[in-house]
């Protein structure tokens, strides 16, 4: 097992996986967004992998898959940054952060503590 | 021997981030696993460097280690106090049970994919290298985002600002306009003060020599713009300096600044080099230089008032 | 000459490696908080620090060569104010005496 | 050479792999931010130890870059640290 873009996309497989497995079971919003960027980060990683083997002209992989990556960081980045956001916001409008249709939502006194 | 070593290396740093991930979802506190996100994507970014992608390991390097982890440690310390009670919501065995199903058969179908990969790999590079002269720059990564693939940039720099403007309209309406963040009080002589005051100044100049490297090695603006957010987000947690109010004209004109010199000079390759963002015969080099001057600036301002926030306080 | 710098760089990468040996050692086995913090910083300072001056002799050119020392600068003073923080911040989380 | 370089990397990473069990045991946040510390300079040491034997140049970039923005993480973890303590109790340590 000496071939890295082998082993590497073999883990960005297994990080596929346990993302994805994180992003439905966990019911905390922060942990989704936590669990969506192992998934994300999969992706890339596979992507890296098979730009790896693509190698060629003296660079040690292929530049186009390779710049297409740095746009997806950056763009993975933006939705998660905008996420954050949306949650602390709902935070602090419920005194809560739960994705639960049913649940009570209760107004706790120190809900709004985050604007003080 | 050497390969069998790079190869135990390489399995090495792929079992730690393995574990760190397994340790990311598995965490119980919330606090924990995010502080387990930070030091996983720190060793990504061996993986980019041993997968031959420097840009890429710069650009996780100053994102998913820096930015999103600073942006993390900071959720979850804000949300610890509700995490009780979401965290009762848990599915049960079923929907688990399904869950992770589902996971090991992609997992499964990713792995044999990676297996079954066409041999020889189909690339670019080659086609990159026959046209890399015509742009000018030496680095192949900058010719793709700026010349090849320059739409793509485009467009990323402004999902960048939409990114902004969605978490700007998240502040409740009193706070409309006003400055993101909590106030930082902090001690001026103390040694964060200290550690900004120290540290700023070298980080911005890493910044710009990231930045500045970028057209003929590995490196460019979104690296240098990430360092260079960082280091004034630095700055403001050391109460150094403040947020600026949002609804000043200076700032938004920064932040759409670089946009609008990418898009004035593509709407110019239309008039001159018969096509949206071409450029004309002997500019490349100069253009490109041109649009990466004005994003520099504007990605640094529009990805630290990202991680800032929504506006929280107006002018009293 | 060449033996020498290759000695130099296996002395100096070795001992770097004994202390980030000691650090994670000491950072899993010591009792507290704060006897931990003092075991991190050594590995911090002078793991990297030996490290550093061990591929000095292998560097192309002065530019990387300066990195290379501005890398393990950045780390100590970074080192040296962080570890201020987190040892604050481990003073102010414990239990009410 | 190449060989001796790559063991040290994977040793380096090794010992600093054994320290990740402090973010796994705590027992406080300060523990675990100290093992991501840790995790910061191994990993920069590792990178610069691996980029030396595969001859990849930028690598000593990309170290740097890690250098800097370690210490900007562990500044976020303190002010957020510091903010929930403000919650409970003001001092000004």
């Amino acid at each position: 097992m000496t071939d890295a873009a082998t082993l590497f996309g073999l883990l960005a497989a297994a990080l596929v996986g346990i993302g994805l497995y994180a992003l439905i079971v966990d019911p905390q919003p922060l942990r989704k967004i936590v669990a969506f960027n192992v998934v994300g980060n999969g992706v890339f990683v596979l992507f890296g992998a098979i730009a790896h083997r693509g190698a060629g002209s003296g660079w040690g992989g292929d530049p186009v898959p390779q710049a297409l990556l740095i746009t997806g960081l950056v763009v993975a980045f933006s939705a998660s940054a905008l996420a954050i956001a949306l949650l602390l916001r709902l935070h602090d409008v419920a005194g809560s952060a739960t994705l639960a249709t049913d649940a009570p939502a209760p107004v706790s006194p120190d809900g709004n503590a985050a604007d003080a | 021997m050497e390969a069998l070593n790079l190869g135990a290396l390489n399995l090495g740093t792929a079992l730690v981030i393995l574990a760190l991930a397994v340790w990311t979802v598995a965490a119980r506190d919330t606090f924990a696993a995010v502080v387990g996100f930070v030091a996983y994507g720190l060793l990504l970014t061996l993986v980019w460097v041993q997968l031959r992608g420097v840009d890429v390991a710069l650009t996780e390097a100053a994102l998913g280690g820096g930015l999103t982890g600073a942006m993390l440690i900071g959720a979850a310390a804000r949300l610890r106090r509700t995490e009780g009670a979401a965290r009762a919501e848990r599915p049960g065995v079923p929907t688990r049970v399904a869950a992770a199903l589902l996971a090991g058969c992609v997992t499964a179908a990713l792995a044999v994919a990676v297996l079954a990969l066409p041999d020889p790999a189909p690339t670019l590079a080659p086609e990159t290298a026959a046209n890399i002269a015509a742009t000018g720059v030496g680095n192949p990564i900058t010719a793709v985002l700026l010349a090849f693939r320059a739409m793509d940039t485009l467009l990323e720099a402004i999902v960048v600002l939409f990114a902004l403007i969605g978490v700007w309209s998240l502040a409740p309406d009193r706070a409309w306009g006003g400055r993101p963040g909590p106030l930082q009080r902090a001690d001026p002589a103390g040694i964060l003060a200290y550690l900004a005051r120290v540290l700023a100044p070298i980080g911005v100049v890493v910044g710009v020599y990231i930045f500045w490297i970028g057209a003929d090695r590995p490196g460019g603006k979104f690296q240098g713009a990430t360092i260079l957010a960082a280091m004034w987000l630095l700055a403001v947690m050391a109460g150094l300096v403040d947020t600026p109010p949002t609804d000043r004209s200076r700032l938004r004109i920064a932040l759409i600044a670089g946009p609008v010199v990418f898009i004035a000079i593509g709407a110019a390759g239309v008039a001159f080099a018969g096509a949206f963002l071409a450029y004309p015969e002997g500019f490349a080099k100069l253009l490109i230089k041109v649009i990466e001057w004005a994003l520099l600036p504007s990605l640094a301002v529009t990805l630290a008032l990202i991680v800032a926030g929504a506006p929280e306080r107006t002018e009293t | 000459m060449s033996l020498a710098l290759d000695l130099l760089t296996i002395g100096a990468v070795s001992a770097g490696a004994v202390f980030f040996l000691a650090g994670s050692v000491g950072l899993l086995r010591f009792p507290d908080t704060l006897t931990r913090l003092h075991a991190l910083t050594k590995a911090d300072n002078v793991g990297l620090g030996l490290v550093v001056l061990g591929l000095l002799p292998r560097v192309d050119g002065m530019l990387a060569g300066l990195e290379l020392v501005a890398i393990w600068v950045l780390t100590l003073l970074a080192g040296a104010a962080v570890s201020q923080l987190i040892a604050r911040a481990a003073q102010r989380g414990r239990p009410p005496r | 050479m190449t060989g001796f370089l790559l063991i040290a990397a994977g040793f380096v990473l090794a010992m600093v792999a054994i320290g990740l069990a402090r973010i796994l045991r705590g027992p406080s946040d300060a523990d675990r931010m100290m093992a991501a510390q840790l995790l910061g300079t191994g990993g920069v040491a590792a990178l610069l130890l691996a980029g030396a034997a595969t001859g990849v140049s930028g690598a000593i970039d990309v170290a740097l870059t890690i250098a800097l923005l370690a210490a900007f993480a562990s500044v976020a973890f303190f002010k957020s640290a510091a903010g929930a303590a403000a919650d409970e109790a003001d001092d000004r340590g």
